[in-house]
């Protein structure tokens, strides 16, 4: 790939939690790479650590509550080592995110208009005028039918979908090139959730952004993104092109995954169920192949000690070498354990 | 059709004793334990605890051992005596008698009213809370144009009224008067909390169980505003220790033979005792403010427990 | 409990330990600023704010009074020490005793403080507001009908009273009242025949009677005849006064009065940081306020003893609503003499007063106060605290413990219970009635509390109001009286007031022989209070409990202050001393 | 709006009337009668008897009653007994005093409690946090009378800052000077009474700020880039601040029931005062008059709130 | 017969307005809808949110007030409440929730929580509750050791299988489950549809699956419902629906289920845009002028779709042709 167009560069990121006073990684040693024109999906299963890494990219976490290590390079600035005000001037400007929730995500009393023109306040120096106009550009842009009414209206007077569209105009409202989308369309129908991804789509063409769509919904990756990050436990497990990961899996877990999803091929039979548990924060393995005790099948020698990520095919990459002779019991002949 | 499960399950009762057995040891501790544990960790909330506790017995006890009508006695003698005499180790008020007996007789009766008043209103408010709550229509509407008329009264105004008007009033009179008035606060607390409550799909489950209305207010929701009900009377009960005292001061209060914490703190309501005869009231005062603090710390324990607990629900 | 054996009082009758005199002569020469230009600043102890009726016709409550004492309150005439009419007021009296008529002559230059004249129409105006049927006066009382015309005025059916005259016409200066008879009580002033005030006519005439009360007349801009003129009112909290140019009397040496409503729990706060210069002497300053106040730096304490008394009641018979007439009942609780007379010796009033009153009050002997120096018997005894005298009259009486019982039964054996009705009032006060029971107690009798506590002030008169009642046997309460002491209102055979129902032949005859044709003899009407406060005494149907000092502290910049009776310029004969209190 | 306002309004009538009924029984049940008060040898118990007459006490209760209801709409509430002027007049005079310190207190337990709250909920957990809920316990127990009194005698009397009686001076003349001396005789008043009523405020408030400290639109605003600060000015305390403000109303029964108490410590010259004269002198018109005026600024209040919320808060929207 | 036959059923809820506060209009959450439930089968009811299918799953369970129509079971009409109480309607149709925390008890230990209908239902002696409780749990896969605790203390999957243990408790033949698996991770819905489909075959329940997910749906369910705005648009058995949809409501729902394959992405896009394109030019076609559904019109013995008659027929045909 382009090395020019990667802008987002994060370096073996940790996040830790404190919980009881000690700290817990949620996510441990992330690498990742954004660059621009792409959506980057991050998918797996509740409770992996992908809102963590979202929020730790935005820097908005409690520094007493939490401890970041790592590097996140973002055009050449180290976001970590920023301070408060110093983050401002990335947040909302060259980063911007939009929420799962779109209800409480907005301030229940305050106009769109005003939510909407509130980023351009610190970062533009815009007219009055000029920043109506480009709320109701925005409005428009994100496929809403009326936006002169919609500025003027509350969130509650808004159906999810509208509210949905409303973050995207707040995070794109200064044409950041890093766009975080954190499960952006979980709680909508599906018809809306379409939509959606198109006006996803569309801005990253436009504003030749780079997209982090964070999910766990498979078909939503498949349909939209260009490179996918399938994550467990904390860690990234499997990092290739939509292509590579949906059409040559390689970790076990994301062949389970694929393989839990009710399709047209296993209509009338039963699913795929994958063992056990995510483990939690308190109970993470400190060494091995923290998926190991859910394919336990798969022989201890199997794993590596420590875990790394092996390259597979250019730009396809899968932690431990498990996979390499991962089968599923059924398909082993006889091989349960 | 008890065979229709046998013929999927294992289970037999040959195995129930050892299955319950099991189950026992894995068992989650109760809100009871949980609290407990709560208490023993937070020192001062446990310093607290004892005191109230202590202070409850001691007070009932010592109570039993003085004679009322004989220390209401006047004893001309002893007017104004100072404290920290043998005699009178709190001194003694405007009719020479003990301060410190008063003190012990006043606060049973004081409590007394404050657990009698917080058990009925908090009672009754919890039941019609959780009822208004719970059923919506007519009997919601009803209970709420009640509701506002009793808002609407001006409490103080008609508790002076009331307690002009009854004849012989004495402690248990005064405690139900309380009473119309106390409830208020708590019914809209529970009131709001159940129409929160009633929309979880366990209440709904529970209807589709066949459980009848009545079980499902008192068995299903009212647990699980159990920790509001606590924290709300513990609170209600350290503002009702006190609850008495302004009436007295305005001279309203019990009957001058029934010493309460009210009719001594009363004793301020001259600048004269203020400065001259602190014991006649300051004692009083400072006991009201101990027990209350001590009341809203376990309060604060209690409702920190209760958090825990709902905390817990978001880890799984 | 133990103050058995102190027993304090001397053998003969009762006096205040505590001498107080009702002047304060400050030799201080008067700084000349000082007249100019301070405030005199008063404080009425009062826990609610005064009613603002300006008018001693309308009002009956003594803040009103007080407020507005500055403006002399319309008062007729000067009178000496003893309460007695004499010359030199607003008005002289003559008393024709043949012709059965009171003659009122106004003083040459008599005006009101708007300048306009006082007329004999304004002396007759008070009869009119008092009697007329939609009234709000609280004053009418059955003495009045001994002037000719007046009931008839009183029920409506005549216009005007017949029997006020004006023989030299309203505008003149002379009235004359007729009555059906004259008795001595006329010569003093605070009697119940002749009314002693004027009211404004000219200046309240277009004000209906019945909205007189509430009218500004009486309310906001009253006119007045006294050394001061009314400056303002702010409603129910001060009043502020400066000179009346149209005074008659001695002109007024300051410049300007205030008088705030203080409550009686501040008063004594306020006092001791020096915030006002004295009391309105009229309003009423307690024993504990007393140790409080006593020793309070550039403060004196005046004063003499108070136009009241405490009394103990005893309930002896019923009120007759057919005859109006007080009954006695031969065989109520309290019937016996013995009993009565014992109940009073278990009291320790002495000690009691002496531990309550601060020396303000002290035990009382009789049922006419001090203060009428005349009439006063000091040498009554009272009951002092006797023990041993009570034990054994209730013995002798036949009111035996039987059968072990820790309590005296009645001659006939059967359990007596007796309860004694007592107010709600300060914590002193229900240390004082719980004192009395245990002293009752003591000589075994079974005393309790009516309804076991003591009673809250209305359900307390309330009862003893009632004809016939028997929750309440033995009664403290008190009476505040006017200056003239004739008790018929109090005691007599059809006083409503007469709240124990005691009548006898013999009180009804010493009471007659008071107001006598004899009594106007100064001697014999001393006498026949002597007789009637011995009978009483001996009686004890109603038994003197306590009398006070009506008492005032001072200021030291304050000169000229007497509150005594006799000094009739009281408001101008004040001058200050210092432009600021001390 | 106003549809439902006055629609409000006519639910409080039969409120009203039930209530005048129950006061107006409650009243005469009280033993004695208005001039059992003023029994004294001046005053004559037959001429007491013919006042109680032609005043129409000794009718039965409803005829009493339905005399006062035709008077009442006549503007007329009667004349009170003790005071011996029209009863609309009296209170009239007193009402100012007592709104005026309600409006003062409420203002400045705002002023106090407001800064109090928000901060606490900002510093969370610190040392402020802690002492200004302790504050606030201790505030909770003392019963509010005991603040006054000693507030009374402290700054009243020891330092002497203040007047401790009436509502204004009596050497006040000048139009200016009547005002400032008004305000400084509810300064101390006031000050106390806000002492005391802010614990409510300050501490749900302070959960108030908590909460949406940690809600999702604060993190949307500090994705936005939004400093601190602004974070604070434009979405914590606005938000926050919302049903506070609907608290206002609601305090005003808190207030009037402290007034019965500041007017007596004070000899405050209001409605609560004469509440409290007026039931030991029995004068029943007073009294009806005065529990159905408050009666009816508690509903008013109770209104008043919910016409705030729904003027602050676009989520609730009476139609 | 059919198990459960409803019958033109609407439930409206109030809206209140103008001075009095009277009704003045009401939200049409269910707007007669007709549909048979037959036994042994899972019947699919789908469509967008807010189209009505909780309240019309509320109301066979009887947890709704409904405001017309019948819903007749065993031969009486149960929107009655009598009917309901006499018929110990709810030991035969129970229901499964959507959220699994909320619908159990936080305050109740599971054992209690697994016991309550049967406690209302059977009134077993002690030992042999506590037995069926165990049996449960055994069923639906959870240790004894479930028995003394409180619902937090599971995960969703394991919470939702203990709302499935509840509802099959006393046995019943029907089973209202409102999204089921919606709240759910992958793994952790494929456990619960199975375990679904197991206890199915077991004990020969229906289900009426609620759900906007259409995968799940087709996995699940034989015959489906589409519902829209408060009233039914197509009904038919899988086949007829997933490759034979008539309404341009159901193409436009199948149209925007994210399809798995990578590789026709571009492919997939183009068409529901297409689909998106005639929903939006010819919505006047398919519905009636106050833009509702038009009543159902059967074009096959399984399928029946909400159309004028004739165009319904022709496009039927034309499906046919296609086909062919
Ligand atoms: N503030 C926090 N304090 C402690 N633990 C936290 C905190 N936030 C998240 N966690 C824990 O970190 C882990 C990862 O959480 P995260 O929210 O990133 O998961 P996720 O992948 O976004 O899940 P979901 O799909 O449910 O949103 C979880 O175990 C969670 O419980
Ligand atoms: N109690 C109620 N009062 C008024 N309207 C209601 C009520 N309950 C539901 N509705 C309305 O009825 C309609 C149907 O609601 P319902 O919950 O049945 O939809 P749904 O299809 O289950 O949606 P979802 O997929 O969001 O669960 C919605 O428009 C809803 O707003
Ligand atoms: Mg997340
Ligand atoms: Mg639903």
């Amino acid at each position: 790939m382009d090395t020019a167009a990667n802008f987002l560069t994060i370096k073996d990121v940790s996040t830790a939690f404190k919980i009881n006073g000690q700290f817990y990684d949620a996510i441990s040693h992330v690498n990742l790479q954004v660059h621009h024109d792409e959506i980057l999906a991050i998918v797996g299963e509740s409770g992996c650590g992908k809102s963590t890494l979202a929020t730790t990219i935005m820097g908005l976490h409690d520094a007493a509550e939490t401890k970041i290590t790592g590097e996140i390079d973002f055009e050449g600035t180290d976001l970590l080592q920023l301070d408060e005000d110093g983050y401002n001037q990335y947040r909302g400007d060259k980063i911007g995110m939009i929420f799962q929730d779109p209800l409480s995500a907005l301030n229940p009393l305050k106009r769109i208009e005003d939510q909407i023109s509130e980023v351009m306040d610190y970062h533009t120096d815009l007219s009055k005028d000029a920043k109506h106009a480009r709320v109701l550009e925005l409005l428009d842009q994100v496929g809403i039918v009326n936006p002169q009414r919609t500025a003027r209206q509350f969130p509650h007077e808004l159906s999810g979908g509208m509210r949905q569209r409303v973050i995207i105009a707040i995070a794109i409202a200064c044409k950041p090139d890093l766009i975080i989308a954190d499960e952006p369309t979980t709680a909508l129908d599906v018809t809306i959730q379409a939509q959606i991804l198109d006006v996803l789509r569309d801005i990253q063409k436009e504003n030749h952004a780079g997209i982090i769509l964070i999910t766990h919904d498979l078909g939503v990756v498949a349909e939209t993104a260009d490179r996918v990050a399938v994550m467990y436990a904390g860690q990234i497990v499997e990092l290739g092109s939509a292509e590579q990961v949906f059409n040559t899996p390689e970790h076990p877990y994301t062949r389970s995954l694929l393989r839990s999803m009710p399709q047209r091929e296993n209509e009338n039979d039963d699913l795929y169920v994958i063992k056990g548990n995510v483990p939690s924060l308190q109970k993470m393995p400190s060494q091995g192949d923290r998926f190991a005790p859910r394919i336990p099948w798969v022989p201890a020698s199997a794993h590596e000690e420590h875990p790394s990520m092996h390259e597979v095919a250019p730009g396809h990459e899968v932690r431990c070498t498990c996979y390499k002779n991962f089968q599923f019991p059924d398909q082993q002949g006889g091989v349960t354990a | 059709m008890a065979e229709n499960f046998e013929q999927h399950s294992d289970v037999s009762a040959a195995d129930l004793a050892r299955l319950t057995q099991e189950a026992q040891a894995e068992a989650t501790p109760s809100t009871a334990k949980i609290i407990w544990s709560e208490f023993k960790a937070d020192k001062p909330a446990m310093a607290a605890l004892i005191i109230i506790v202590g202070f409850i017995v001691f007070v009932m006890i010592g109570a039993l051992f003085i004679n009322t009508p004989k220390m209401m006695e006047t004893n001309i003698m002893a007017y104004f005596n100072q404290p920290f005499t043998s005699d009178f180790w709190l001194g003694a008020d405007s009719g020479g008698r003990s301060v410190a007996k008063q003190l012990i007789v006043g606060s049973r009766n004081s409590i007394g009213i404050a657990i009698g008043l917080t058990a009925i209103s908090s009672t009754f408010g919890i039941c019609w809370g959780l009822i208004s709550g719970y059923f919506n229509g007519y009997i919601d509407w009803g209970m709420q144009r009640i509701y506002d008329f009793m808002m609407m009264l001006p409490m103080t105004m008609m508790i002076i009224v009331l307690v002009t008007i009854i004849p012989h009033y004495n402690s248990v009179t005064l405690t139900l008067i309380f009473s119309i008035f106390y409830w208020e606060g708590t019914s809209r607390l529970i009131r709001s909390r159940t129409l929160a409550e009633s929309e979880k799909d366990y209440v709904a489950a529970s209807r589709t169980s066949g459980t009848n209305h009545w079980k499902i207010i008192f068995r299903e929701i009212m647990p699980n505003i159990s920790s509001l009900i606590i924290v709300d009377c513990t609170l209600s009960f350290a503002e009702n220790i006190g609850v008495e005292t302004g009436l007295s001061y305005l001279g309203f209060g019990l009957p001058s033979q029934t010493p309460s914490l009210g009719t001594m703190i009363a004793n301020a309501n001259d600048p004269n005792n203020i400065t001259q005869y602190w014991w006649t009231w300051l004692p009083a005062a400072l006991e009201i403010i101990i027990l209350c603090l001590s009341i809203s710390y376990v309060g604060q324990v209690l409702r920190r427990s209760a958090d825990a607990s709902q905390r817990q629900g978001s880890i799984n | 409990a133990c103050s058995s054996k102190s027993s304090s009082s001397s053998e003969n009758g009762t006096t205040a330990s505590l001498k107080l005199s009702p002047t304060f002569n400050n030799k201080k020469a008067t700084n000349a600023s000082a007249t100019k230009n301070s405030t005199l600043k008063l404080a009425e102890p009062n826990d609610s704010p005064f009613q603002g009726i300006s008018d001693q016709v309308l009002s009956t409550n003594q803040e009103d009074a007080d407020v507005f004492a500055p403006g002399g309150g319309g008062s007729l005439f000067n009178v000496d020490k003893n309460y007695k009419i004499i010359d030199g007021g607003l008005a002289n009296q003559r008393i024709n005793r043949k012709a059965k008529t009171v003659t009122i002559t106004l003083q040459k230059d008599a005006k009101w403080s708007n300048g306009s004249k006082v007329t004999a129409k304004d002396i007759e105006y008070p009869y009119e507001v008092i009697a007329n049927k939609n009234t709000t006066s609280q004053q009418y009382s059955a003495d009045f009908n001994t002037i000719k015309g007046m009931a008839a005025y009183h029920t409506g059916k005549a216009k005007t009273i017949s029997g006020i005259t004006f023989p030299d016409g309203e505008k003149g200066r002379t009235a004359v009242i007729h009555l059906t008879k004259v008795t001595p009580a006329m010569k003093y002033s605070g009697n119940s025949f002749i009314w002693g005030t004027v009211e404004p006519y000219e200046y309240i005439k277009n004000v209906p009677i019945a909205k007189l009360a509430s009218s500004k007349q009486v309310r906001k801009n009253p006119i007045f005849t006294g050394a001061y003129k009314l400056d303002k009112v702010v409603e129910g909290e001060s009043t502020t006064w400066s000179p009346n140019k149209y005074y008659y009397g001695k002109t007024p040496q300051i410049k300007h009065i205030s008088i705030n409503v203080v409550s009686s729990n501040n008063i004594d706060k306020a006092i001791q940081s020096g915030k006002y210069d004295f009391t309105v002497p009229g309003s009423v300053l307690h024993g504990t306020d007393y140790k409080e106040l006593k020793n309070v730096k550039n403060y004196k304490i005046t004063g003499q003893p108070a136009l009241s008394y405490d009394y103990f009641g005893f309930n002896v018979g019923h009120y007759d609503t057919k005859t109006q007439k007080n009954v006695m009942d031969k065989n109520s609780k309290m019937a016996n003499k013995s009993l009565r007379q014992a109940m009073m010796y278990a009291l320790n009033l002495d000690a009691v007063s002496k531990k309550f009153g601060n020396g303000i009050t002290w035990r009382a002997n009789t049922l006419i106060p001090p203060i009428f120096s005349k009439y006063y018997d000091s040498s009554a005894k009272g009951y002092p605290l006797n023990i041993k005298k009570a034990d054994k009259l209730l013995t002798d009486a036949g009111y035996k413990k039987r059968n072990g019982s820790k309590w005296r039964s009645d001659p006939s054996g059967k359990k007596l219970t007796i309860y004694f009705g007592a107010m709600t009032g300060t914590s002193a006060q229900a240390a004082e009635y719980q004192d009395y029971l245990q002293q009752w107690h003591k000589v075994g009798l079974n005393v309790q509390f009516t309804g076991g506590k003591t009673m809250e002030m209305n359900s307390f008169y309330s009862t003893l109001q009632k004809p016939k009642q028997s929750s309440i046997d033995v009664y403290a309460a008190a009476w505040g009286v006017s200056s003239e002491p004739t008790p018929t209102q109090l005691y007599g055979e059809d006083a409503t007031y007469n709240m124990g129902h005691f009548v006898s032949k013999k009180n009804t005859q010493l009471m007659n022989e008071m107001n006598s044709d004899k009594a106007w003899n100064d001697t014999y009407r001393t006498k026949a209070f002597k007789q009637w406060q011995k009978y009483m005494n001996e009686q004890a149907a109603v038994a003197p409990g306590s009398f006070s000092y009506n008492w005032v502290p001072v200021n030291t910049r304050v000169k000229g202050f007497d509150m005594g009776p006799a000094n009739n310029s009281f408001w101008s004969n004040l001058s200050l001393t210092s432009s600021s209190l001390k | 709006m106003w549809k439902t306002i006055l629609r409000r309004f006519l639910i409080m009538i039969p409120e009203v009337i039930i209530l005048s009924i129950l006061v107006f029984l409650l009243a005469k049940a009280m033993p004695g009668d208005p001039f059992t008060g003023s029994i004294n040898p001046k005053a004559d118990p037959a001429q007491i008897k013919h006042l109680m007459r032609i005043n129409g006490l000794y009718d039965p209760w409803y005829q009493q009653y339905w005399n006062w209801v035709v008077h009442l709409f006549h503007g007329n509430l009667g004349n009170s007994y003790q005071y011996q002027e029209p009863v609309t007049r009296l209170i009239a005079g007193r009402a100012g005093n007592t709104l005026w310190l309600a409006l003062f207190t409420m203002i400045l337990t705002y002023a106090f409690a407001l800064p109090m709250g928000v901060y606490a909920g900002r510093h969370e957990g610190k040392l402020p946090d802690t002492i200004i809920r302790v504050y606030t316990y201790v505030t909770y127990c003392i019963p509010f009378f005991v603040i006054l009194v000693l507030g009374i005698w402290i700054f009243g009397y020891v330092f002497g800052w203040f007047p401790t009686t009436g509502s204004i001076s009596s050497d006040a003349s000048s139009w200016l000077s009547t005002i400032g001396s008004r305000f400084y005789h509810i300064l101390l008043p006031g000050l106390l009474g806000a002492l005391f009523g802010t614990v409510n405020i300050v501490q749900y408030l302070r959960s108030e700020v908590i909460d949406a400290k940690h809600s999702d639109y604060v993190r949307t605003a500090r994705s936005k880039g939004v400093p601190n600060k602004d974070i604070y000015r434009h979405h914590i305390f606005r938000n926050s601040l919302l049903p506070i403000a609907a608290f206002a109303g609601y305090s005003i029964t808190g207030l009037l029931n402290g007034s019965i108490f500041t007017e007596t410590v004070f000899s405050y010259p209001g409605m609560g005062l004469l509440f409290v004269n007026s039931i030991s002198y029995r004068d029943y018109t007073v009294i009806t008059a005065l529990v159905l005026i408050y009666g009816i600024l508690n509903l008013i209040g109770t209104l008043l709130s919910d016409i705030i919320l729904s003027i602050v808060d676009p989520r609730i929207r009476i139609q | 017969m059919s198990l459960v036959e409803i019958k033109d059923l609407k439930v409206h809820y109030p809206i209140r307005s103008g001075f009095w506060n009277r009704v003045t209009d009401s939200v049409k959450a269910v707007d007669g809808i007709t549909f048979n439930i037959e036994a042994g089968e899972t019947y699919g009811l789908v469509g967008e949110s807010g189209s009505g299918k909780s309240t019309t799953g509320k109301s066979v369970v009887g947890l709704e007030k409904v405001t017309s129509g019948s819903i007749m079971y065993d031969g009486k009409d149960i929107t009655e409440r009598a009917n309901r109480r006499k018929l110990d309607y709810n030991r035969d149709v129970q229901m499964i929730f959507q959220d699994s925390l909320s619908s159990l008890n936080p305050r109740k230990r599971i054992e209690d929580i697994i016991a309550e209908p049967l406690r209302n239902f059977e009134h077993l002696s002690k030992e042999d509750e506590k037995l069926r409780v165990l049996q449960l749990l055994d069923i639906v896969g959870l240790d004894a050791d479930a028995l003394y605790k409180y619902p937090h203390q599971f995960s969703g999957g394991q919470r939702q299988r203990i709302g499935v243990a509840r509802a099959v408790a006393t046995n019943p033949k029907l089973i209202i489950a409102d999204e089921p698996v919606s709240a759910l991770d992958l793994s952790v819905q494929a456990q619960v549809l199975n375990f679904m489909k197991k206890i199915q075959r077991q004990f020969g329940i229906s289900y009426l699956f609620i759900s906007h997910d259409l995968g799940v749906v087709r996995h699940m369910c034989n015959n489906i419902a589409i519902m829209n705005r408060g009233r039914l648009i197509e009904i038919g058995t899988r086949e007829d629906i997933y490759n034979h949809p008539l309404h341009i409501y159901t193409k436009r729902l199948l149209a925007a289920i994210p399809e798995t394959n990578v590789n026709q992405r571009a492919a997939h896009r183009a068409s529901r845009l297409a689909v998106e394109k005639i929903y939006d030019e010819q919505q006047s076609k398919y519905y009636d002028e106050n833009s509702e559904a038009y009543p159902l019109v059967q074009v096959s013995p399984t399928h029946s779709v909400a159309l004028p008659e004739e165009i319904a027929h022709q496009l039927a045909n034309q499906e046919g042709e296609v086909q062919a």
